[in-house]
């Protein structure tokens, strides 16, 4: 139970951690990684709570890990092609 | 079922066949598009006649399945994109010759299309989520066509996307965590106003204004929408920021527990009262026309977003019925005002307000198409706009909002004002902006036609407003 | 308590990972910091009995999207210096903000709502396969798992569209032949993967990323000249993974008696799914190495 | 506790002995190639020191599996090794191309 509570608090500070990135910067290199901390954050309090039924003997939520997969990919893809634009405005001559 | 899906897989099918073979593109592409208004039509027909349709994908039963949801507004806004996605492409067609639009353009409108009738079909909070996503990134894919110089207008429309959809989709995990349930209908009712709701309907609620560009969270869309290539900024402008609203929708008046349809109706107005003004302003004071008439969507958007508040407060059926007028008018009008100032400025070779000057003898179709969709955007009578302002006003009246009546007044004047700022210019007949070469007819028309639409809306007032009072 | 302790440890490493990368001064080390964080998330994954996510972490997080970072970083290099941003204001603006999220997970029930579960575990016998998370994926929200396959196709249309090569570096023998040791061990681990996804943790998403990593490897040192979106072949098979869904859709459509999309027919679900897993590998693979490591040279064409 | 556990814990206690070592050098050592050798070297062995240490705790299939990725990591981490010092040795012997990434502020 202790534990539970434990990697619920580590998401939400991982969310705060990743808005201070992305508020911060000042790269948009580290913004773009700011968002995926705010990600893992997320996916983080959905993992957690999919590990609830453990502790009360079941198995763990399943629908909640295929929904982060999918969470996973659409994030792997958001910051493909943000890193894309982000390599050809840097390559852009000035 | 049939034509559900195929309103959604024969979009999404082209695309991927157009990326095969891209010489083939544009010949399936129309017709695709011509196919599917027909289909839109009758299905509209088929649901107003025989009432709402749901079916539970792979016929899972509710709960496990995502559910998709045909009703009224969704069947109308599913005809709607269909139309405008017509006419827009029936534009880049016809602009061909002159300055074609990358060949990406084909699929990725159809990617569009698709991901967009997914979002209006679907009742699920998570599908909801990836649609949103999808969305967001082709909307960034196509802001991109314009090339260099749309670069950073639409990496900043993605970050801004992106993080909105993580409030989202944190909005969504915590409503799981209390109920373990992802289907809105499943959940209407259910929530109770507890602490852990209401955080999860604020970041929810964050998140789609993020995307919807509701005031004070609209900073992307100027840049966004006026970097990108005319006929990307008619479907951006008219289609892709009303996406997120309609889940706004979804979520308040069938998620949200009563207890804070108060406050929300509260944040919601004061941010509608924002973008009204300062939309407003904003439009008046631009040099730049397509700054202008994206400043005016984030105007006009506040219409729709203050008739959804008192949706939340009063529960009348008029704010319902405007509210999707509003979204409805403004569709058809932003188009055109988009397709009329690309041809404007293509033409004149004009960025700045003030070179449009004596537009109306130089290039009078699409002067008139911008003046007739600016009808409707400030509301004359009888063009849609003018219906939904109606809508608004009575249900205004009958709540005895007399302090939201004057601010209507108001925000009617200031889009009075920025409509006219350009067609003044255009009568300024004096030392006209000669244009490059000599305009072209067809895309001038295709740019009235959607004009010509939104005063035709209403001819057709009584069974729309049927069949979006049926809503509530 | 020995668990208790690993749990702290490990929590206590990814805030600092995660801080130290969004603050640290140099770019660089940000970019090394994020990518152990993500292993670190991997094994977060594995503590939190997501075994699935686990693997799609350590291929995704450590790898590519390393890959995919340094690639970025690499064009800082002759950037101008930026000013150090303000530290303060954001940072109490943000403090509040996580205390109101502590304080909103606390208020989690920790007793969760199994209906869903018990609603997956009844229907997994005719879900055509005996994983649940697949069975999820595939089977019981399809629909979410073709607009996710979209959305990476999406990326890839996307980056396509702003290329920007940068110039590869001459293949040094002793890389080169570490990749050809190295590939056919990938491709051989993303098969199994694949195939085990049925019936215990994997499936197309880690097996196709395990892929893509076998793909970028080779296609960096110079081999594999017929990776490029103008070849057809490739071209096909980045869309293969949509178009076996939409057809399989589709044909679910046909049936008799059946008239609701993407709904497997109970004898053939096993069969379909693992068609489509299939396909879906091939093209996640091929879509994320090309997102990786781009086009050789290209014009986009007009329409 | 068995003899066999006994040895186990002291070949995973030396194990993690390695690790620290190898990234306390390659936190403190002055340049990259000596801390490759930090890094690969120890590293190496406590990894091969940790799976033998874990191999005498648990069943021989896993044993072997954790043999073939100590191999693997051993394998690549002699590769990275080699191309990385080739990398730091070109660019010294060659200064002016590519300079270090992320030397803005």
């Amino acid at each position: 139970m202790l534990s539970f509570y434990l990697y619920l608090a580590t998401a939400a500070l991982l969310l705060g951690v990743g808005s201070l990135g992305l508020w911060r910067g000042p790269e948009l290199l580290r913004r773009i990684l700011a968002l995926n901390v705010i990600g893992a954050g997320i996916f983080m309090l959905m993992v957690s709570l999919a590990y609830r039924p453990v502790l009360y003997g079941e198995p763990a939520d399943s629908v909640l890990h295929a929904l982060v997969l999918t969470g996973l990919v659409v994030a792997v893809s958001a910051t493909a092609f943000a890193l894309a634009l982000l390599g050809r405005l840097l390559a852009r001559p000035q | 079922m049939w034509p559900a899906v195929l309103l959604v897989t024969l979009p999404l099918a082209a695309a991927l066949l157009m990326l095969l073979w891209p010489r083939r593109a544009r010949v399936l592409h129309f017709a695709v598009a011509v196919g599917l208004l027909p289909l839109a039509v009758s299905f509209l027909l088929q649901v107003t006649v025989s009432g709402e349709q749901q079916w539970f994908l792979g016929n899972w039963g509710p709960l496990l399945a995502i559910r998709w949801q045909a009703d009224g507004l969704t069947t109308l806004l599913l005809l709607v994109s269909v139309t405008l996605h017509l006419l827009v492409s029936a534009y880049v067609g016809s602009i061909q010759r002159r300055n074609p639009l990358p060949a990406a353009f084909w699929p990725l409108s159809n990617l569009l299309l698709a991901s967009l009738q997914a979002l209006w079909l679907s009742r699920d909070l998570f599908n909801l989520y990836v649609c949103l996503e999808l969305l967001g990134m082709v909307a960034v894919a196509l802001v991109t066509l314009s090339g260099d110089k749309a670069l950073r207008p639409a990496l900043d429309y993605l970050l801004y996307s992106l993080f909105a959809s993580l409030c989202y989709l944190l909005g969504v995990a915590l409503i799981y965590a209390g109920y373990g349930v992802l289907d809105i209908p499943m959940l209407a009712g259910q929530l109770e106003a507890n602490w852990l709701n209401a955080v999860a309907l604020t970041l929810m609620t964050l998140g789609l204004m993020l995307k919807a560009a509701c005031w004070p969270l609209h900073l992307w869309l100027p840049a966004a929408h006026a970097s990108a290539p005319a006929p990307v900024s008619a479907l951006l402008s008219a289609l892709v920021v009303k996406g997120p609203l309609f889940i706004l929708y979804l979520l308040w008046t069938t998620l949200a527990p009563a207890a804070f349809l108060p406050a929300a109706a509260y944040l919601l107005a004061s941010a509608a009262l924002g973008a009204m003004l300062f939309g407003g302003i904003a439009a008046i004071r631009t040099p730049y026309s397509k700054s202008l008439v994206a400043y005016s969507t984030v105007a006009q958007l506040g219409y729709a977003t203050l008739a959804l508040a008192f949706i939340l407060r009063f529960n009348l059926p008029e704010f319902v019925a405007a509210m999707w007028l509003f979204v409805l008018s403004h569709a058809l009008a932003k188009a055109a005002c988009f397709l009329a100032i690309g041809e404007l400025q293509h033409t004149l070779g004009a960025r700045q307000v003030e070179q449009l000057k004596g537009a109306s003898q130089t290039m009078p179709l699409a002067m008139f198409a911008f003046a007739v969709a600016g009808g409707s955007l400030i509301g004359l009578p009888p063009s849609g706009g003018f219906l939904a302002k109606w809508a608004l006003l009575l249900g205004l009246w009958q709540s005895q909002q007399f302090f939201w009546l004057l601010a209507l007044v108001v925000a009617t004047l200031l889009s009075a004002a920025y409509v006219f700022r350009v067609v003044v210019l255009a009568f300024d007949r004096a030392a006209p902006t000669a244009p490059d070469f000599s305009p072209q007819r067809l895309p001038q028309y295709l740019a009235l036609l959607p004009a010509l639409l939104v005063w035709v809306m209403a001819v057709f007032s009584l069974p729309l407003l049927t069949l979006l009072k049926q809503e509530l | 308590m020995g668990l208790l302790l690993f749990d702290v440890v490990l929590c206590a490493l990814l805030l600092t990972l995660a801080g130290a990368a969004m603050l640290s001064r140099q770019l660089v080390h940000a970019v090394t910091l994020f990518i152990a964080f993500g292993v670190m998330m991997a094994l977060a994954w594995a503590r939190l009995q997501a075994p699935d996510l686990a693997l799609a972490e350590a291929a995704i997080g450590a790898g590519l999207t390393g890959a995919l970072c340094f690639t970025a970083l690499a064009r800082y290099a002759g950037d101008a210096g930026y000013p150090k941003p303000k530290l303060w204001l954001p940072l109490v603006f943000v403090a509040a903000v996580s205390a109101l999220l502590l304080y909103s997970v606390f208020q989690i029930p920790a007793q969760p709502t199994t209906e869903l579960s018990e609603r997956v575990a009844e229907h997994l016998a005719v879900s055509g396969v005996s994983h649940p998370v697949t069975a999820v994926l595939l089977n019981f929200r399809a629909w979410d798992t073709l607009l996710e396959l979209l959305v990476l196709l999406l990326a890839l249309l996307g980056a396509r569209q702003v290329p920007s090569q940068l110039p590869l570096h001459a293949g040094w023998s002793l890389s080169v032949s570490w990749s050809r040791l190295l590939s056919p061990m990938l491709l051989l681990l993303s098969a199994y993967l694949l195939w085990r996804g049925a019936a215990a943790p994997g499936g197309a998403f880690q097996a196709g990323a395990l892929l893509a990593s076998g793909l970028v490897i080779l296609r960096l040192n110079q081999q594999l000249a017929w990776l490029s979106w103008q070849n057809f072949a490739v071209r096909t098979l980045v869309l293969a993974g949509l178009i076996a869904f939409v057809m399989a859709g589709l044909a679910s459509l046909l049936l008799p008696g059946q008239l609701v999309w993407l709904s497997w027919p109970v004898a053939l679900a096993g069969g379909i799914i693992l068609l489509v897993e299939t396909f879906a590998t091939l093209a996640i693979a091929l879509t994320l190495a090309l997102l990786v490591v781009g086009e050789p040279e290209q014009e986009p064409a007009d329409a | 506790m068995s003899i066999l556990q006994l040895c186990s814990w002291l070949l995973l206690a030396l194990g993690v002995v390695f690790f620290l070592a190898g990234s306390l050098g390659l936190l403190r050592f002055a340049d990259s190639f000596s801390r490759l050798h930090a890094v690969t070297k120890a590293d190496t062995l406590g990894l091969g020191l940790v799976v033998i240490g874990l191999s005498l705790q648990s069943h021989w299939r896993e044993a072997c599996l954790m043999l073939l990725i100590w191999l693997v990591v051993m394998g690549s981490g002699a590769v990275s090794c080699q191309l990385l010092a080739r990398f730091s040795h070109e660019q010294q012997a060659n200064p002016v191309e590519p300079a270090d990434p992320g030397q803005e502020d």
